[in-house]
């Protein structure tokens, strides 16, 4: 059968049989969020300030967020104060992640969605091969503004629309 | 009286016709007594399989596929997708660990196969046998060739030692390519033992190849205060004939030094380098220069600056000769890994060869070393006739502004850049008159080409850039101390006490390559920010080079910043890749003078010593080679941790810990005669970081180490607070666990420290006396005397 | 008089306290004498690269990429479609050529790894130093090592001999894997000499490998007339108890056998094998029995035949533990290169270790080949104890009947198959009480085990093809002949002038795996239809198990049918995949036995002769592995085409000819002192066909070459024409080609054919004379001399 | 921008970013064979009787055919006399097809598009990928019953659907 297929924002990062499905709307999005028990949120470092706006609102409204990278002084600067902001090396992050012993960032368990925007493209494709491939027990979504192959599901490359990019994580917002 | 027998027939006086037949060659009697002999000398792939496992314990790896099929044998390919068996049987976890040993196996080739070249080259170059050069690294140097020592139980005593040494390096190699076969290996927890058999012979071949060319050519023998050498796109003397030699295997450019030398040249002829054989050629010949790193090579030779080029191995553009041809620069092939299919003159007379070149030919493979000087010098001698004094971008103005309007934004570039780099806005913001972005991003590129590959306009964006850049290119004029060679005996007998005590609170290697996420600064901001801390930092290769290209406010580099010696608050170049053998050198060496440690054929034991009491860390922030894993790899093995870009996570496996998981941090008390569980000391083996904002932070804390006195622990735990304070604009989350007791915290902030850890962590503090009743990991004592390895808990360690 | 010195002091009766320190073994002196040393001991990368590029040229490297991009370092992944440029530098075509020499690499240290282990292995096995330990093949081979000759310049008297070219081998496998490194070549033909080199070095380890057991433990010499050994999934006796070892290294084996014979255990224990470990060890053991190829490996394991099973290396499936842990079959690792993350016992008492495999523990490794054979047999004969006599399938008729009705033909297992096999259609067929499609099926099936990998019903589809197939699994009882390991002289003195002649068409060389695209039958149809027609037919492997198993109408196996003599109108079984080396060695034999050409050191001359006068073709019909790539390889070297199976292509490269290029056919005649251009003659050296009716007329006009008499030239001519009559059901195309002269026609065609070359050809013939007057690419001439190199050309042949 | 992606027949076959575009009609491939100078049409042994039915209509047509492997025998059984269809070693051709120099079967020069069917689908898809990375002078159809990955553009997968495969074959036929 065929289906569509989204040229990833690294040209040659085609890793198999099995590449994101492509998501054209926030809302599916968000029923995912609604429905996981456990969603994670994923930020890294690569963020332009009106992207890093729409985080703020996501970490508003209760999400657990963990910064990664340099991402975390964002919030540090922005002077947000909620507990469900958290810091990790996203290296170490991920590993954890594959444990489905992990008792996540507050000793509740492991996560069942993880949400990833910001990180640096290539490591971040790599973290979401590892998912991919050694968590069964995760879905990973990249609400990024690339596609990224390795996700389960992916946003198609917006970067150079960022209207239409802020606009699909808006929509996941308004739902939530 | 001894006397030696060379090849040949032997006929001693009084027996004529008497032929001695040699079964083996003898093993010297004294060598046995140097030190008892260990309990793994020249260990197989099997031999410490159980360290390894222990290791890989702790540190589970973590796979990051980078594809997710298999396509090595005629079944396939394979789609391995969620950990899949493919058709031979391997699933996803064991074919990336076969991968990753398939690139320890090239990068470990590499070394030891450059290693034997140079043995083979000292013979030829010196016409000396090689047990006729002896290893003598000075006076200040005892333990001369540390990881053969620990490795292979052979002290050195001249080059010929060495190369028994390679011999088992080389068997060792191809018993572990075997391995990955397929239908050999199914448990990705083998493949990575087999990938730190690997580390641990690539360093073996590192050390050897370094000791060898140190020896045979007379490089600094780990003296300090070493002279400045100038390095940058803008240090080469375009009116004198430019001679510019790219590799890692300096042979032939100590040729065309010693034909500048002997024909008094030196005014007439520059020699730059790229890459390490820049670093070589320099301990050789002061008066080289480096031009840069390797993420300046395809810029260098794009600017058109050399009259000749001459490549040795490792590193070098697959596509030298696409670019050279154009320009009309004549390439010199001087070794037989990279002939780039250029006719083989070895054999013809230098004058024949120069001709040749001249005639407009391509280029030439000459594989003699002694033939290269000549032809190389003599090449760029004539070129140089035929063109001014001066340079100028190879894009004319008018081109440049034509190229930068032909751009259409469409964005293939930017998709082709490993760098993501937003070449089409630089180049629309050029169009408008503003060329900053373009020369802003020169930096950031890594300049390997991709984007010319797709651009639909045929622009040379290289070019483009480079002209953008050029007043930076030209002018870019740093310095960086030359090599130094090993880490002397006195010196670890200076800093052995401090590194323990914490004084010094640790030891930071910074090597590698120039893949940098963003930039080359960040070379010198993590050098300046450990050295002004009084870590030890060392560093070699492409960041040692890159280092030198940045100026504080007072326009001093981190060279001129900080001495060179191996002390806390320095800043020491120890050489080319080669040269990181020293700096598991130096950590062997720790063990033997400071803790008299037998360090004879003894490697788990030093490797336990070195990961429980060492507060050492590698830094490869751009790492990017085959031999970057196998010498991330082979650190690993010794025990200590390995911090790397973001690009390297391509690498596909890291080493990380899982701080939570109990049992994986159980180490045993020799003291207390019990199983004790410590603090995540240190958490990772292998970990990327990815800013260099979240990298110093974590180099810090990849320091401590569960043998820290409560002294050492403040420090280490101050520095940790402070960077990530600095950095990340925060506390870090988990300093805590790295408080045992109430002294391991640092004495200006205990008090607001003790209040943290009673509100925000729950822990019992008795506050009149200031004191720790419940909380940590762990409690300190003084005491403490850890081991992870069964067998030295029960048997005890090899002390001298 | 001559006296040796062993390892040690060695002192001289009034000379205490002298030591004579040694600087390198001495050749000896002798080894000088027995020919005048040739051009090229122990050739570097460079040294043949002439001979290389040569060969290059006519035989273009085709590529045909497997992936279109390179994931080696991380500045990637890069994509490199339509030959574009990464990030190096590399373009599509070098990469491709890189890939191709790490897999040669893989393959050649597979070889040579193999070697040295068996050094070793025989040092610890005989309780003997390798000096100890005589090269001698028996009366009829002066020739001993034809290879190590060729190659290294040294004829081996003992075993230590062997171990000084081994050492050479390995340090050339480092040198080309050191040059696979990122930044080496940038020309696809640096990587194919590259290539070429190791597959040459892959010969050479193979021999020595061969050689050394051969000697060691007394396995054939060469002698024909074997015994048969029984080959199939039916001939293991299950009222026994029942080893199977798997593999390529036999030492543990060959200890089992011992045990078995030291404690009269032959009618209590049968010992089975599958891949290489099941020649060698019958080549030592009559007794044993050889299970199947690689093809059936799972089919085996699965079918739960084996009380036991031993593993050494090479070839065992990756996921072994996977099914024996289900199958409660305990696995002993022999080999460190395949350890599956199982616990080391080597050091363990053989009691205890019986104990914890016969509490249920999945497996063990053990090191020592000497504690294999009693773990082995000793659980083997407690769980024999534990069961019944007989087997029966794993799958009961229902759980047979409930599996092919769960099925739902979505087709997933068929687009993982590699051979795409329909699956569903003959699940369904079976749900409807037709099982012979699925029976049938079985032999075409690989048993890869993909489709259980992906099967949403969780079907195991090996265990329903085993239950369909179980008459014949169980009833698969063919014959081989037991390996006679290398030709000897005396053959080489009978085919010699046949074979140039052309009485003996060819010799043709069936060796490689089981990665068959239509089932085993193949084997015995390439063979049977060749040593029909009086060609020289020499088997290996895998390939000469699976000829076993196919019947004429009068129930004989070719091995039955044809003696196993070298000679025309025979099928010889040479041994295991290291044996091939005896094939390289009977055709090096020829040059120097019948040509009395120097093999001394002197390869480029010999392939030279080879590729000109020795009408030889290898057949890897099945081949998979990286070893079959570097085998394949080596024998391109040297000269002779190889015929691989469609699945062959994914080797990515191959050498194909272009007839119609006439600067790629031009050979110099030393006879006349003239260029030449010459018939495509071989057209290929290495080439995928599709079919195997496309196959078998391929291979018989590889055998042409340009100095073929008229008489020989006329019967190569003749069975081209014929079979391409009988598979394609027509005339070839290219006949005419190969014509030079009336003569070369089959006397029974020759008019027929002389009309078919005036009307479609457009020749000129003298109808009077019968004779062609015009047409053929060149006249021929009886004394016609043919080099392809210059120097030879010039300076002339080395003949002794 | 998002482009139809089908599994190739042989799962894995995933050559990188570089993937046929599906072919759902048979007219657009009659129109690139008419508007095509050297038409070539490579025909292998994975055929079904009814498929050999529409070659041989290819081949009465005047198409230029080469049968590769044992695919010849089914032209020599069928008594087919044309000269139009030769016999080549699929490899072979393949390396002749590189080479822009080559003179073609006829001597009249190289081919600018190549069909291909029946092939071996593994060796087959080899083939194109030699094609599609070092003959930037030919274009290559796949008109099989698979997808092959490595064509420039390719039917599906119809190998379960012979009929809807015959189909397509048969709008190419009527059009030339």
């Amino acid at each position: 059968m065929a289906k569509a297929f989204e040229q990833p924002f690294d040209a040659a990062n085609i890793p198999g049989p099995k590449m994101a499905t492509l998501l054209e709307k926030g809302k599916p999005v968000a029923n995912m969020i609604k429905r996981a028990k456990r969603p994670l949120l994923i930020v890294g470092p690569d963020m332009t300030d009106a992207m890093f706006e729409r985080v703020l609102r996501f970490a508003e409204k209760g999400m657990t967020i963990v910064a990664t990278g340099s991402a975390i002084t964002r919030f540090v600067e922005a002077g947000y104060k909620g507990n469900n902001v958290k810091y990790a090396v996203l290296h170490e992050l991920t590993q954890f992640l594959l444990d489905p012993e992990w008792k996540g960032l507050d000793g509740n368990g492991n996560y069942d969605l993880v949400l990833m925007l910001g990180t640096i493209y290539y490591h971040g494709s790599q973290m979401l091969a590892a998912i991919k491939n050694f968590a069964p027990h995760i879905r990973a979504l990249a609400i990024d503004r690339y596609y990224h192959p390795n996700a389960a599901m992916s946003f198609g490359n917006l970067w150079k629309k960022e209207e239409d990019y802020l606009k699909l994580l808006d929509e996941i917002l308004n739902e939530l | 009286m001894a006397f030696e027998l060379k090849e040949g027939i032997f006929v001693l006086d009084e027996l004529k016709n008497v032929s001695i037949k040699i079964g083996k060659v003898v093993e010297e009697e004294e060598e046995k007594e140097w030190a008892p002999m260990g309990p793994t000398p020249m260990p197989g792939i099997a031999t410490l399989r159980d360290w390894d496992f222990l290791l890989l314990k702790r540190y589970k790896p973590f796979y990051a596929p980078y594809c997710d099929m298999c396509c090595l044998c005629t079944m396939g390919k394979c789609d391995l997708t969620g950990n899949k068996r493919g058709a031979c049987g391997i699933d996803l976890a064991a074919q990336t660990g076969r991968i990753v040993t398939i690139a320890c196996a090239m990068g470990t080739a590499c070394h030891t196969g450059h290693a034997r070249h140079m043995l083979h080259d000292i013979e030829h170059m010196l016409g000396k046998k090689l047990d006729e050069i002896p290893v003598d690294l000075g006076p200040e140097i005892a333990e001369v060739a540390p990881l053969t020592e620990l490795i292979t139980g052979i002290k050195p005593k001249t080059l010929a030692d060495l190369e028994r040494a390679l011999r088992y390096a080389e068997e060792q190699i191809v018993q572990v390519m075997d391995s990955v076969h397929t239908g050999q290996e199914g448990s990705y927890l083998d493949y990575e033992s087999k990938a730190l058999h690997l580390g641990m012979i690539d360093a073996l071949g590192k050390e050897i190849a370094d000791i060898a060319q140190i020896c045979a050519f007379g490089f600094p023998k780990g003296e300090s205060n070493q002279p400045y050498i100038e390095v940058g796109m803008g240090v080469l003397d375009r009116s004198k004939a430019v001679v510019l030699v790219i590799g890692h295997h300096a042979p032939p450019a100590i040729d065309i030094a010693d034909y500048i030398d002997e024909n008094n040249l030196g005014d007439e002829v520059d020699l730059g380098g790229i890459c390490c054989t820049a670093h070589d050629v320099t301990r050789y010949y002061q008066k080289a220069k480096i031009v840069g790193s390797l993420g300046r090579q395809l810029k260098a030779i794009r600017a058109g600056i050399a009259d000749v080029i001459v490549i040795d191995e490792q590193c070098i553009r697959a596509d030298i000769l696409y670019h050279t041809k154009k320009l009309g620069i004549p390439v010199i092939c001087t070794n037989e890994k990279a002939m780039h299919a250029l006719p083989d003159m070895t054999k013809a007379d230098p004058k024949d060869i120069i001709k040749y070149l001249l005639d407009g030919n391509p280029g030439v493979v000459i594989l003699d070393p002694l033939k290269v000087g000549e032809v190389a010098v003599e090449v760029a001698r004539a070129r140089r006739k035929m063109r001014g004094d001066g340079i100028s971008p190879v894009l004319s103005d008018e081109e440049f502004a034509n190229y930068v309007k032909s751009c259409t934004q469409c964005g293939n570039c930017t998709i082709a850049c490993p760098q993501g780099i937003r070449i089409g806005d630089a180049m629309e913001a050029a169009e408008n008159g503003d060329k900053s972005k373009l020369e802003h991003e020169w930096d950031i590129c890594i300049a390997c080409g991709r984007c010319e590959q797709v651009c639909p306009k045929n622009i040379p964006i290289i070019d483009v850039l480079n002209y953008a850049a050029w007043d930076r290119l030209i002018n870019e004029k740093g310095k960086v101390r030359r090599s130094r060679g090993p880490v002397r005996d006195s010196e670890i007998r200076n800093v052995g006490a401090p590194i323990v005590l914490g004084t010094i609170p640790g030891i930071i290697a910074i090597v590698g390559c120039s893949n940098y996420p963003n930039g080359t600064k960040d070379a010198y901001t993590i050098m300046d920010e450990f050295a002004s801390r009084n870590y030890i930092v060392v560093t070699t290769g492409c960041m040692a080079m890159d280092a030198g290209l940045y100026k504080d406010e007072d326009g001093l580099t981190v060279y001129e910043k900080y001495n060179d010696d191996f002390d806390g608050g320095c800043v020491a170049n120890l050489g080319s890749c080669v040269a990181n053998a020293h700096i598991h050198g130096a950590a062997i060496k720790v063990a033997r003078i400071f803790a008299k440690r037998n360090i004879r054929a003894n490697f788990e034991e030093i490797a336990d010593y070195i990961l429980n009491r060492l507060g050492a860390c590698g830094v490869a922030w751009g790492a990017y080679s085959q031999k970057a894993a196998s010498i991330a790899t082979g650190v690993n093995r010794l025990g200590i941790p390995v911090v790397v870009g973001p690009h390297g996570s391509k690498y596909r496996r890291a080493f990380l810990g899982r701080p939570y998981n109990d049992e994986d941090w159980m180490v045993y008390d020799v003291r207390t005669g019990k199983q004790v569980r410590i603090e995540p000391a240190p958490q990772d083996l292998l970990v990327a970081a990815e800013t260099v904002e979240e990298a110093i932070p974590l180099i810090a804390k990849l320091c401590f180490r569960p043998n820290d006195t409560d002294r050492g622990r403040s420090i280490k735990l101050t520095h940790y607070i402070d960077l990530s304070m600095k950095y990340l604009g925060r506390m870090p989350d988990d300093w805590h666990l790295y408080v045992r007791t109430e002294s391991d915290l640092p004495l200006a902030k205990r008090e607001e420290l003790l209040k943290i850890l009673e509100e925000e962590h729950g822990w019992k503090i008795d506050w009149d006396k200031k004191k720790i009743v419940e909380g940590p990991v762990r409690p300190y004592y003084a005491g403490f005397n850890p081991t992870i390895v069964e067998r030295l808990f029960k048997e005890g360690f090899m002390t001298l």
